[in-house]
């Protein structure tokens, strides 16, 4: 990663220094070295927070909805699968064009700390990345891992590593590894179970949710100026888990309004504190749209009308839902 | 192109023609009937009541045999073609008789309906192909003024048998045209002969066949085709006034395509 | 109250599984009926007469042994009344009485001729006895 | 630990329907001229188009104690507004498929096109559909999917 | 807080019969909001309006709940009361008590205790109504007629009558529709073209009626009051304007093979024809399938001998965009294919014609110039058979259930007139039940039978076998109980009718219902018989229903009585119920914008104060005019910022838990 992250520290003081952009979103040290938090970064001089590494997992399309409204051209480091969401806020008109440089830089699939953790490796100093190896110094000594067994959920079912949207590519040139991997696995492991188990298990998960609101604030899609949750006269309560209504179908309902138009991005699971596989909802969707209506990838293009805003007229009958065989 | 086939009891003995001449031309159209191992006479006539299970049990059983295979099962006379194909929508459409011959038949698998039964003279029409038939005919029937005659199993009740149209037919017709033959259209070729009644009121037999054979001769046709060993026998021998020949259609397809 | 000629009519229209009250006297199964003249109680009137439960008249009529099972009758009728399967039940109401067997095996020698194929007395034995 | 059904005779499903003002809410108006009988337990409210139901009205129907909930509208390609159908049939295949996801029973969420020439066909769907909700027995899991009730 | 009134009718027996009303009263009372509660016998009528004025004027109140039949029975009647009253007419909600609860549920307690949960759900949703104006929109003075038939013919007529531009647009080259392939009509025997060719003559020379023939209808857009309708003038190779109409063209055309299809094929016609002498326009098409120019580039003989040089081979389809404020369907009817009834022997003899054919034969214009002669061999014929009921009453999947309704008069009237020029011709009709009923319609078929012997014979062919040039026809009498053969020389099939084809896609471009069928169905069978569910659509003729020419011309004229009603207005009242939305929600995504079947949806920015500062957002506007309130956009809008004026999803949510609580 130290290499793509040169090139990356270049390319933005170049772009910064010749006014083509007055600033530039990415990301700076966090408290510890695997949270790394979005940053905006306004002049050259203050680009030694900057950094770029396994742990720059946040997606920082979200941000360009508000920043793209401001005045003058902010720089944005986009990896291959936040220029999905960064389409889909353009078709959505949330995001000015014109205010924003693509600056696409290449991703090797960012790592779970917990899972390095794991692994058994305690005490985490630092983490030094050769291609496929992770050199991690801790109190304990050093350790190795292959970068494979660490990714993160979203990572293990990476939608591919060209960019949607760019204006400017930095690659490394060096070629990146594709991990094998299915990505509606879980979604057939839970479509296989009978519906009871299936209830248990999403009665044992969403029973865990604190109404945090993280995945909603994280979602670059679940962006609405003023959401449905929060405004008080709305038909659903406000935030607080005031009614059971709200606080047992809040994901359900997210979960409808982001349908057609969610990326599988996977940011709402891995900012879950309690570890809700929420993308398995959305996935759920995404593999019902593709199985009825054909292949569609949210963020593909900026103009194509989503499943949920088109029809055919020789769409599936719902009945096929109710009709589909026994009690599997 | 592999079929089940079921040849039926008379096709073994009083109507051995009509299976033999049928085997030839399949050959020849590369055809391969093979014939069920184990068949039972499907017992000549369709028990309309809905409470009899004995009486379509054989006709399931051959089913099955062709289902196991995995093949359409083939016929040739009519009167089987009739009984297995209602049979056959019975196991499809009615659960009570559907689940009764499953309990009584103690099959592994329940048996549903799923095998196709085909006519002879459909496996000539969808499968092969009149224009594929006519150019294997090496010495067609010039000059031949033909009648067909369907009678009254092969159409009726068109429902379930969805065999042509049964008012007015095209099959036998367009067959006789491919083997090179002129056909003759007459409206009695869609009406009963008389069938079993010859047994105990042979007067009205005679009295159907006689208008019958009198409708194609009127015509001007020199001679009648049919698939039915009982329509055969009852045109032959109970028309009492005029006469024409009659023969058996695979016989005539056997002559066009000289394996006879 | 429920008579032996009530439970006679549940049962040919158990048997047959046909809809008598579907029938609008249209005539057409008697129109196309090849054996029509050999009938004393002809199709339409079977119909008619089942409807009104009087199963002990049919019993009794020559048309159960002069219908050719054709299924002309089936074909034509506009309101899918199948008189046809009507007739079979009455028939079998019949020849499902002990000893009631209209065609007896004793009385086929006389019929035999060398040509005659086993499909007619097959067909006639299924149904003109039990 | 599965919920059991019970299969308590006396249990009246509350059913919820939505009906299309144009088609099926004629249907069933002609379904009620025509005197066709039908469960008391099936409520319809009146939308103007099927594509007006959103899926919050049937999450919250099943959360306040509805046993099923059955969306009617005109045939596809009859919509009075052309296209609502259409829409409409696409969000409930999804919201069907993501209830069954969630492991509530297939039999409790139905669309049915009726239109407003059939009556008949009006009454003998909510007759059958009544039947089902009834073997299934009463929702308990929609009411709380977060289980408060059957956590202790 | 609202000031809600209750008013629960009898509606005579129809709902107290099963439904304790004084039990809803006294339980609907208690419910928040609801001031006053009480019943009535009959709510709709002069007496129960009057209670509810008087209620609202004693109690103030602001809203009402009507717990009485359908909504779409008497809504605009308990609305009108409520202006009457000085109360916004939307402040008014039915609870449907009749057709969905009283009718259908046998048991009183069960019935009951349903009423009592769709009247709370009405409260419910009262609580949360708010009053709305109805908006305006503008009236294009101008109707579409779909058809060149009667029906269509006689629509157009009554509303040019009215002053009122009308265009009659019909897909064959000319007008006058099946009426004018008639030889009389029943039951004033008068002939057709002598009732039929003034009127024709009329609607090409009135100012206010334009003909678009030889065209169709393509699409349809817009609503009630102002329709956008694309119509598809086809070539017709010919300049109309300044063809004479001379025909002689149609005299030197070579190509002589195509079936005359007003002739029912019974005759040939040339590629370039005129259909018949009166029609109107009098100018020939050219049937490009069959001219020799078209097929082979060789030939223009009619070119070569056209005085007036109108013949046009490079002449193309016009589409053309018109306006309209009603469009009235009369697009007839045609019998239906005869394919699955060949035991008449339809297609095998040509002398077993359908009654349209023997219209055409015994027509003085037909093939046979008015003689009766039989189609196979132009010899008269000695014994006629008519079959009555060939297609019609039929469920057995082959034909139409219905029955046609005008075989019985029009095969009496062929009868009789057979009868009355060949006395000597045997003339049997097979008949399962005669219909004739109305004024002198009874009259007139004893008429045939008495005075002129015509032979009704009760029973049903079952085969027709030709036979030495003799139709066999075999059938059932059943008062002699007998089966009988008739030689006769000619069969005529009284065939059933089914609405044309256009029926089926005209019906989904103009969104009207439309059932099984292919008849169009009416909004309601008695109140509203002429008029389509769907605003501004008006039924005239057999695309409603099977009938005959009187309750056509009848009909026509009633349709045309409807659209007149509705041109004479300036202004609509447009349906205040659509969609709105709310700007400080509004992300302007434009999800919205693309599930609007109607594009009534467009963005603007605009300078919106949110958190304290001006800033310009783009935010999605309704334009109140095109909205039809379908409520698409609600729910695809994730912020709720989208709702429905009279079915928001506050009102709705509050009717579910109502239901449910």
């Amino acid at each position: 990663m130290q290499r793509i992250f040169g090139l990356i520290k270049d390319r933005v003081g170049a772009l910064l220094a010749d006014g083509t952009v007055d600033r530039v979103i990415g990301w700076e040290k966090g408290e510890f070295l695997y949270d790394h938090t979005p940053a905006i970064f306004n002049a050259e001089d203050d680009l030694v927070d900057l950094v770029y590494d396994g742990f720059c997992a946040s997606n920082l399309s979200k941000y360009l909805i508000d920043e793209s409204k401001k005045d003058g051209k902010i720089l944005a480091l986009l990896k291959p699968c936040d220029t999905y969401n960064f389409n889909q806020l353009i078709k959505e008109h949330r995001i000015n064009r014109d205010n924003v440089y693509v600056l696409g830089i290449e991703c090797r699939g960012m790592l779970d700390i917990d899972k390095i953790r794991a692994l058994g490796i305690k005490g985490i100093e630092k983490v030094e990345e050769q291609g496929d190896e992770l050199y991690i110094q801790t109190i304990y000594g050093d350790k190795t891992c292959k970068r494979n067994e660490v990714l993160l959920e979203k990572c293990i079912n990476c939608k591919g590593k060209e960019h949607v949207a760019y204006d400017e590519l930095v690659t490394s040139g060096e070629d990146i590894p594709q991990v094998e991997s299915n990505r509606f696995e879980d979604v057939e492991k839970l479509e296989a179970m009978t519906s009871d188990e299936r209830f248990a298990f999403w009665r044992g998960e969403l029973s865990k949710c604190i109404r945090c609101n993280a995945c909603r604030n994280v979602c670059p899609i679940c962006s609405c100026v003023e959401c449905v949750f929060d405004n008080k006269d709305s038909v659903v309560a406000s935030k607080a888990n005031t009614d059971e209504f709200e606080e047992n179908l809040f994901h359900i309902i997210r979960a409808f309004h982001v349908a057609g138009r969610c990326t599988d991005c996977g940011e709402c699971s891995r900012v879950c504190p309690q570890g809700i596989p929420l993308h398995l909802l959305n996935r759920k969707i995404i593999k019902d749209i593709n199985e009825f209506y054909g292949e569609y990838q949210a963020g593909q293009d900026t103009n194509s009308l989503g499943p949920l805003t088109d029809f055919t007229k020789e769409d599936v009958e719902p009945s096929i839902i109710t009709e589909k065989g026994g009690e599997k | 192109m592999i079929f089940s086939y079921y040849p039926g009891c008379t096709l073994k003995t009083k109507a051995k023609e009509l299976d033999e001449y049928a085997r030839k031309s399949a050959k020849v159209l590369g055809i391969t009937l093979e014939e069920l191992p184990d068949w039972q006479c499907c017992g000549a006539v369709y028990p309309l009541a809905q409470d009899e299970i004995a009486t379509r049990l054989s006709s399931v059983r051959a089913l099955v045999s062709a289902k196991d295979v995995d093949r359409d099962l083939v016929t040739l006379c009519s009167a089987c073609h009739h009984v297995i194909k209602r049979v056959n929508h019975d196991m499809e459409t009615n659960e009570d008789i559907r689940t009764k011959v499953n309990n009584y038949l103690e099959l592994d698998e329940d048996y549903r309906g799923e095998t196709n039964v085909v006519h002879y003279l459909e496996l000539l029409r969808d499968v092969i192909g009149f224009d594929e038939l006519r150019k294997k005919v090496i010495n067609p029937l010039k000059g031949k003024k033909i009648g067909a005659y369907y009678g009254c199993l092969l159409l009726r009740p068109s429902k379930t048998m969805e065999f042509d149209n049964p008012e007015n037919p095209t099959i036998m017709e367009d067959f006789i045209r491919a083997i090179g033959g002129d056909p003759v259209i007459y409206p009695y070729r869609n009406e009963c002969c008389g069938g079993y009644i010859a047994l105990n009121k042979k007067e009205l037999t005679q009295e159907r066949c006689n208008s019958i054979v009198a409708s194609a001769i009127e015509k001007d046709a020199d001679m009648l085709i049919t698939a039915c060993p009982l329509c055969m026998y009852n045109l032959d021998i109970n028309s009492t006034e005029q006469k024409l020949p009659v023969y058996y259609f695979t016989e005539l397809l056997a002559e066009a395509l000289g394996v006879k | 109250m429920y008579t032996a000629e009530r439970e006679m009519t549940e049962n040919v229209l158990r048997i047959s599984n046909v809809n008598t009250r579907k029938c609008m006297k249209c005539g057409k199964c008697s129109g196309a009926c090849p054996a029509f003249d050999k009938m004393d109680i002809h199709p339409h009137q079977f119909v008619s007469m089942v409807e009104k439960g009087d199963i002990e008249g049919l019993m009794n009529s020559k048309t159960l042994w002069s219908c050719l099972s054709c299924f002309a009758c089936v074909e034509r009728c506009p309101r899918n009344v199948e008189p046809a399967k009507l007739i079979e039940a009455v028939r079998l109401s019949v020849i499902r009485k002990q000893g009631e067997n209209r065609l007896k095996a004793d009385d086929i020698p006389v019929l035999l001729d060398d040509e005659l194929p086993q499909q007619a007395i097959v067909s006639a034995f299924r149904k003109f006895s039990k | 630990m599965s919920i059991e059904k019970t299969e308590d005779s006396n249990f009246e499903p509350l059913i919820v329907a939505f009906c299309c003002n144009w088609c099926s809410y004629a249907g069933a108006d002609l379904a009620g001229t025509s005197r066709l009988s039908y469960p008391a337990n099936v409520k319809i409210i009146r939308v103007p188009c099927s594509c007006r139901v959103n899926p919050m009205f049937i999450l919250r129907a099943f959360q306040r104690g509805a046993d099923g909930v059955i969306i009617c509208g005109c045939h596809p390609g009859d919509c009075h507004y052309s296209t609502g159908n259409y829409y409409a049939r696409r969000r409930m295949t999804l919201l069907f498929s993501m209830l069954d996801y969630l492991g509530i029973e297939r039999g409790r969420t139905r669309v049915e096109w009726v239109s407003a020439a059939e009556g008949v066909k009006f009454s003998t769907v909510m007759n059958e559909f009544s039947k089902t909700i009834h073997e299934l027995g009463e929702n308990k899991k929609l009411r709380d999917l977060r289980c408060k009730e059957f956590l202790d | 807080m609202q000031k809600i009134g209750v008013f629960v009718c009898w509606c005579g027996s129809n709902i107290a019969a099963t439904v304790d009303v004084k039990a809803v009263v006294d339980a609907v009372s208690h419910e928040p909001g609801v001031v006053y509660a009480t019943d009535y016998q009959y709510m709709c009528s002069e007496g129960g309006q009057s209670q509810i004025r008087q209620a609202i004027k004693d109690f103030g109140l602001t809203g009402i709940v009507v717990c009485s039949c359908s909504p779409r029975m008497h809504e605009s009647t308990f609305r009108k009361t409520a202006i009457s009253a000085g109360l916004n007419p939307y402040m008014v909600e039915i609870a449907n008590i009749r057709e969905q609860c009283s009718w259908i549920h046998k048991d009183r307690e069960d019935a009951t205790e349903k009423a009592i949960i769709l009247a709370r759900t009405a409260v419910a949703k009262l609580n949360l109504n708010r009053p709305l104006t109805p908006g305006e929109s503008p009236v294009v003075k101008r109707a579409l007629v779909i058809g060149g038939g009667i029906a269509g013919i006689q629509s157009a007529l009554d509303i040019a009558e009215a002053g009122y531009e009308v265009d009659i647009v019909e897909k064959s080259p000319t007008i006058g529709g099946k009426m004018a392939q008639l030889d009389k009509t029943f039951p004033t025997l008068d002939c057709a073209a002598c009732i039929l060719t003034p009127k024709m003559v009329d609607a090409a020379s009135n100012e206010n009626i334009n003909l678009y023939t030889y065209s169709e209808v393509e699409d349809v857009s817009g609503f009630v009051g102002n329709f956008t309708v694309k119509i598809r003038k086809k070539a017709r190779s010919i300049n109309a304007d300044i063809c004479s109409g001379c025909g002689v063209c149609t005299e030197k055309c070579p190509s002589r093979k195509a079936k005359d299809e007003f002739n029912m094929g019974l005759s040939n016609r040339g590629a370039i024809y005129i259909p018949f002498a009166q029609a109107i326009p009098n100018v020939p098409v050219i049937d490009r399938e069959q001219c020799i120019k078209f097929k082979t580039g060789k030939c223009g003989l009619c070119e070569m001998n056209c005085p007036a040089g109108a013949i046009d081979f490079k002449q193309q389809d016009e589409l053309v965009e018109r306006q309209y404020g009603a469009i009235i369907v009369a697009t007839g009817f045609k019998p239906i294919s005869l394919e699955n009834f060949d035991e008449f022997s339809y297609s095998q003899c040509p002398d077993v014609i359908t009654s349209l054919e023997l219209e055409r034969i015994m027509n003085a214009a037909g093939p046979t110039k008015g003689k009766l002669l039989r189609p196979s061999d132009n010899t008269p014929p000695r014994t006629m058979v008519f079959v009555q009921c060939v297609g019609s009453r039929d469920t057995s999947g082959c034909g139409k259930t219905y029955c046609s309704k005008i075989c019985c008069m029009y095969t009496a009237k062929h009868a009789m007139l057979i009868k009355e020029k060949y006395p000597d011709i045997d003339v049997h009709v097979f008949y399962i039940d005669v219909r004739t009923p109305g004024k002198n319609f009874d009259e007139f078929y004893r008429r045939a039978v008495e005075e002129y012997g015509v032979n009704y014979i009760k029973g049903m062919v079952g085969k027709v076998a030709e036979r030495n040039g003799k139709l066999l026809v075999q059938g059932s009498d059943l008062l002699a109980d007998d089966q009988i053969i008739i030689e006769a020389d000619m069969v005529v099939l009284a065939t059933a009718i089914e609405p044309d084809e256009s029926a089926r896609n005209l019906a989904t471009m103009l969104t009207a219902s439309i059932d099984t069928n292919d008849f169009f169905t009416e909004a309601h069978p008695k109140l509203r018989p002429v008029e389509s569910p769907t605003a501004g659509v008006y039924l005239s003729g057999v695309c409603q229903g099977p009938k005959d020419i009187p309750e056509t011309v009848a009909q026509a004229s009633a349709a045309a009585a409807k659209v007149i009603g509705l041109l004479a207005k300036d202004k609509l009242r447009s349906n205040p119920c659509v969609a709105s939305s709310n700007e400080m929600l509004c992300n302007g995504c434009s999800t919205c914008e693309n599930v609007c079947p109607y594009g009534a949806i467009s963005y603007v920015s605009k300078e919106i104060r949110s958190a304290g500062k001006m800033e310009v957002r783009r935010v999605a506007e309704v334009n109140e005019a095109i909205c039809q309130g379908c409520g698409a956009c609600t729910v695809v809008c994730p912020s709720g910022a989208m709702d429905l004026k009279g079915f928001t999803n506050k009102q709705i949510m509050a009717e579910v838990d109502a239901i449910c609580r």
